[in-house]
């Protein structure tokens, strides 16, 4: 199995989670965090002053799935979320050793 | 002996406008006018929702989430202990008859409101009203000064700075220029408050930020306003509540008190699109943020004139104040370098100082003034307003320089850095602003 | 002239009502009351309140978390627009003698207030009083059009539709039916501003909303509201408010006011609590939402007949008032999926209609209502409401859609969809609502 | 007959008061003065503004983030239920003229406000006015007793409660104090309230919060207060509001006023900044809502003695509340581990008590106060008041209890252990605070 | 040394992190996201719409333990969090390669 | 490749983002966390009542980096997050499977 941790633009979130439900995905964990990268965050000026935001809200997917379908879960993820535009995000892939559901108490892929 | 209100009639009477309608048939000699109270006793209530929650929320959205609630103390606790001194001394101080001192102070014969009953009347007002609606006005000016020092000042250093400062500053120059002391005497226009209110808590807000130094990472690197709505309703409630600072100061309800609302309404509104003129072209988009504060910029100016001038002069009035401020904000920011953390030098102070020196202008019936008082000129009133705005200026700029170092001495003035970082809320207060 | 105030009393007095204990004793001819002074200087706060930041906070409580500011912004600079053209030109237009065109307009005689200063009286009251008096009901109207088109309009485009409309529609609207024009003239009942008010405003909002286009996702995939309590304190403060709006209306502190302000919270408070019930029966579940927008809907209905119908009368437009905003909600949202995105048409517009209409039902003495005016019948007056109604909603709906039409060509409507996206706060204004 | 008028006036006539200058000269018999109706009309407002949306703030904040509309809610339903049916029948039975059981209720004759028009009057005011201005009063006290069940009541159980409890236990308490029952006939002294409002919600409370039992986790384990800003400016309004509380309650504007509203804000000020000491001094830090806690002690202590005591007497008034309502505050949650959630009791029904016994004391004009009624010294001034704080303490919890009993038998009283861990946005309204 | 992460529901975080006290992990890092999943999120409705609120509120704790006591951690969880309704949550379990403690520079099982 | 994932205080981040910098690392993830050890959150008092806030708020950085230069990241994160004070929070590496970069679709170092 592997642990599948997306960081991706906000308003693309709705789309990406369709996208998987498609191809069979149908659970996973979402945060609200702030990226720093090439992308720079947004200049506010208040009273004349500027503040330069140097994070920028990003949202990030984790995303548990069977060794099987890890590559299309990326592609998919990787289609969907792409603008074309700087700040796009990464993709990142870790393996996972275990995995189980509270509810159940099932383990590996019966788990997901 | 109500001076304010006679200067201010005298003025009028004076420049020919004595056909004023009579509305104090009512008011024999000690006797009580039922509707200018009913109006007053309105005013005093909208004067303090200025400060409680209105100064409050205004100056509370501009900080950071972490330093909201101290804010907020400071304002409420400011307005509690002014409370409590205004009936100690301060209104006697302000108000009382000096006796032979009266040029400079009015002495302690009303302290603890000595002789005043249900049945005391100042004009033809209770006096118990006249007391109350000029504690508003004492309880704000303090609270405008909280501006300054947010985000890194001890609350003990609040509070006494707060008490000595209103004692030795605001009382005093209260009593100069409108009980009857010696700027009075030389018939210096100050409707509502201009020189009293806005340019002694101006001068003692830089004064303080100077003593205090400035916050952690300023300029360069503070937080943005938390929460500009905030900032957003607090300038409409001190908007609202302004009708009742200058249409109250009118201390009727007649024709002057409505001319006071009017102006002081048209002077908000024209410096508020002013400021928002001057940030969409110079920055690309007009902020709220800039907007609110330009329509407090505009009721600051328009306060020392708002029974001196007409509508016109109240649209000129809101253009150089959109304008003026947002340069004295940029000046005092960005090119000296002073952390008067909110501003409150470059709107209030300079806002103050401005429409005091304008009103001698502004007076003058061929700009649609009200005219001046008797035995003034257009010259002559300039060169009065000018010996005001210094005097007290450098009055305040001292005294609160010497309260300053007391309170250091005393009760220190800083936070420490961690304290500074942790946000006061926590540190000072023990309590944090949003568990959302 | 004051129509509006001799329209009114010329109804009382002609339905048998002459015995109204007289409390303008001390009001001869051009005099000023001040006991009247007194009260309609307070309404005027209070209906200034309703907008800043009542209204604004109302709505900016209904739109998503990124869009709160420019919500407040629409709001505040309204205001401040508003008060500066009302100076120029509004007042003028509306309660000016217009001439030969009188029937329509007002003229531009009284354009920057030429000619009033603080002894100019307009009925019993300082002219100044009224001119502000009316200016807050002026702010309020095209602010309470904000809820038509949020979270999508250009900020410019909001500058140059309520400048235009307040004097092509607001002002002319309201010589007719205040001002001593026509539909005045054919004694058409209207206390507060039913028609001049909800009407113009409501039927404003549904044509823009058409022009403008629903938001992004709409109808099933709107964000919810941000902060309903924000919501509920801003339409709190619009129900206190409109004690200012229909008890000030009366133009006086007297018995009329107080039955005013009775009728309009017994609406209030039925209307709010009717549609609680109707959605406790229909969802399952009373929503805080709900009911305060049910208060609202009341006191938008009443607002038209609040002087001259009785508290039982109340009571009935209460419940009117919260089943049928109710149901034009539904239906044009979700059936005629017309994203007047915050219901400022099924509210306002429905309800300010509805109650102008019910007025001449209710004003019956046999249902509890003062009675109609000289030689009018309950039929010949609700042909009058039918006309005013007609006529008052034809004339804004057409002028509407020409200003809307030129604001689309000089300014452009529609931000782009990745401002929308990213919220107006961001791309318009270049704030944030929140940093917690 | 307004014997709460009449009581109030014979007791200054009585202490050798009757020199207060007369501001009354335009109200002959029935006749309507102005300046005195201006006045009323404005507390009016004030105090609605105290529930809407001032309490609901101050108690929105204390609670966590997932029941803050709850109490939002509850607070806007009361005042909409208790406006109903105050019209129906509440007002009348506090303020009717009951015939022979005029000591114990005032009868149905002023149901619906039958027989009352525009022109008729309430002492000199209209009784629309007089009406309007209880009916705020009979608004917030039950939504006092809000602070007492949040986050784990029903919400029918809210509605049904205080639908009895207004017709039973606050309308004929009322009539008993201020409608010229059998209190009023012994002369005990209520200048505001202290009994009619703070003594019978604060009781209520108490009882409810025993009924309901205590919040999950209670008391370790409870959540901090989700917004204290909230709660600071809910106080803010409730103190600007209590200016119409206290000052309305002279039915005048008049010297009368000026004094209640002195005397009330010292008490507000002196009692915030001894609640702030005693903090600082045992917990090390003052906080936020301590002050603003104990402003409100203050307020609630002043209110029966407002039209009777000075402005010395108001300094010991602020200060014996803010010390006895923080050790009552400790006292009923620490040690008696009562889950009084918001301290109503500890606030307002020791403080209503304790006001209104020391008001036999401070009255005294030895103490600085306005002296006693006819015939009344100070001992037996005290044992009125003593019959007086007892039998409405006694009578409220009985009929309390037994309210509660059929509410519970009816509606249900307590939310499941799901829904409170959910908070009852959700499962009571199906609405959520923030989405930020 | 593994890494253990856990989805569960947010009234049960209180539970969970006293069972894990009891069994000696002392230390964890918590975070608010939000899940999709089999459980669907409340309905809300305002003025008469509907809203469907996608996400359920979850609590994500991240532990890091000895390899020795990674199951009796994952086995006190699945108890503790278990309310045999649907949304109970995971329990995802990584392989860590290293840990410091930023205070003393330890590292290993030390730094936990 | 690695994912180093560190819990820092959170005055401690502009500095961390800054040392980070001028070692090369140009991209990174926050989040806001809440952190249990042995650090004990602040007491709140409302009116007398005493709170214990169990959780004090702390920073989570994710960072993925190149395997060369892992070490120096953690001893760099270390060094600039240090205050000698408890709570200065942990440092814990993960090996990563795989990269991308969504914009490009480049993987492995590239993407980072
Ligand atoms: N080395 C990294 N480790 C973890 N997250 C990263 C890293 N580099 C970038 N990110 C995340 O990816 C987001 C997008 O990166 P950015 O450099 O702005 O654009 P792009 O991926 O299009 O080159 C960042 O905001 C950040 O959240
Ligand atoms: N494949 C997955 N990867 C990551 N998180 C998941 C995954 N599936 C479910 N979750 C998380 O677990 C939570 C519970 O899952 P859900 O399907 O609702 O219930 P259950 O686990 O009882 O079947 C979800 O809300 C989500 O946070
Ligand atoms: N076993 C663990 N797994 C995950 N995070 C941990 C663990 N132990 C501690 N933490 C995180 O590290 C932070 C600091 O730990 P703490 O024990 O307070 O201080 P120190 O690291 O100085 O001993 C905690 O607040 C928590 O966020």
């Amino acid at each position: 199995m592997k642990l599948i941790m997306a960081i991706i633009k906000p308003f693309k979130l709705d789309d990406v989670r369709e996208a998987l439900g498609a191809i069979g995905v149908e659970g996973m964990t979402v945060s609200e965090v702030k990226g720093y990268g090439r992308q720079k965050g947004q200049t506010e000026i208040y009273r004349g002053a500027e503040y330069q935001v140097k994070f920028v809200p990003k949202v990030r997917l984790d995303i548990a799935v069977d060794d099987d379908i890890a590559d299309r879960v990326v592609e998919t993820i990787r289609d969907t979320a792409n603008t074309d535009k700087i700040g796009d995000g990464k993709i990142f892939v870790l393996d996972l050793a275990s995995a189980m559901r509270i509810r159940t108490g099932e383990s590996g892929n019966e788990a997901l | 002996m109500l001076r304010r209100l006679i200067a201010f009639r005298s003025v009028l009477l004076a420049s020919g406008l004595a056909v004023l309608t009579p509305t104090l048939a009512l008011a024999q000699d000690g006797g009580v006018n039922g509707a200018n109270t009913a109006w007053i006793l309105t005013a005093t209530a909208l004067v303090l929702f200025m400060t409680l929650p209105g100064l409050a929320l205004f100056y509370g959205g501009l900080v950071r989430s972490n330093n909201v609630l101290s804010v907020l103390m400071h304002c409420f606790a400011i307005a509690c202990l002014v409370s409590v001194l205004w009936l100690v001394a301060g209104y006697s101080i302000a108000f009382g008859s000096g006796g032979a001192l009266n040029q400079w102070w009015g002495g302690l014969d009303k302290a603890m409101l000595a002789g005043v009953g249900m049945d005391t009347t100042s004009g033809d007002l209770p006096e118990s009203v006249f007391f109350m609606f000029q504690m508003t006005f004492a309880i704000i000016t303090p609270a405008l000064i909280v501006g300054a020092y947010p985000e890194r000042i001890k609350f003990g250093a609040v509070l006494l700075f707060t008490a000595l400062w209103l004692l030795l500053v605001y009382a005093p120059v209260t009593h100069w220029v409108w009980g009857g002391g010696w700027l009075a005497d030389r018939n210096v226009m100050d409707f509502a408050g201009g020189l009293v209110v806005h340019a002694t808590a101006g001068t003692a807000a830089i004064v303080l930020a100077l003593a205090l130094g400035a916050r952690k990472g300023f300029p360069g690197d503070v937080s943005p306003p938390h929460n500009p709505g905030m900032t957003m309703i607090g300038a409409a409630m001190l908007w609202v509540g302004w009708y009742g600072f200058n249409g109250g100061s009118a201390l009727a309800a007649d024709g002057a008190a409505g001319m006071a609302i009017t102006v002081t309404h048209i002077s908000a509104a024209t410096a508020a699109l002013t400021w928002m003129l001057v940030e969409w072209i110079k920055l690309g988009k007009p902020s709220l943020i800039g907007t609110v504060t330009g329509a407090i910029a505009g009721l600051a100016t328009i306060t020392p004139a708002s029974g001196f001038i007409g509508p016109v002069g109240a649209l000129a009035y809101g253009i150089v104040a959109g304008i003026v401020c947002y340069i004295a904000v940029q000046l005092i920011k960005q090119k000296l370098k002073i952390d008067d953390s909110l501003d409150v030098f470059a709107v209030h102070g300079v806002g103050g100082i401005l429409g005091t020196l304008l009103a001698a202008l502004f007076a003058s019936p061929a700009l649609g003034g009200f005219g001046y008082g008797e035995g003034m000129t257009m010259t002559s009133q300039f060169t009065v307003q000018v010996i005001g705005v210094v005097s007290v200026v450098a009055y305040t700029a001292i005294v609160s320089l010497i309260i300053i170092k007391v309170t250091q001495a005393v009760a220190g003035l800083r936070s420490s850095e961690e304290e500074e970082t942790m946000g006061l809320d926590l540190s000072e207060h023990g309590e944090r602003g949003y568990s959302l």
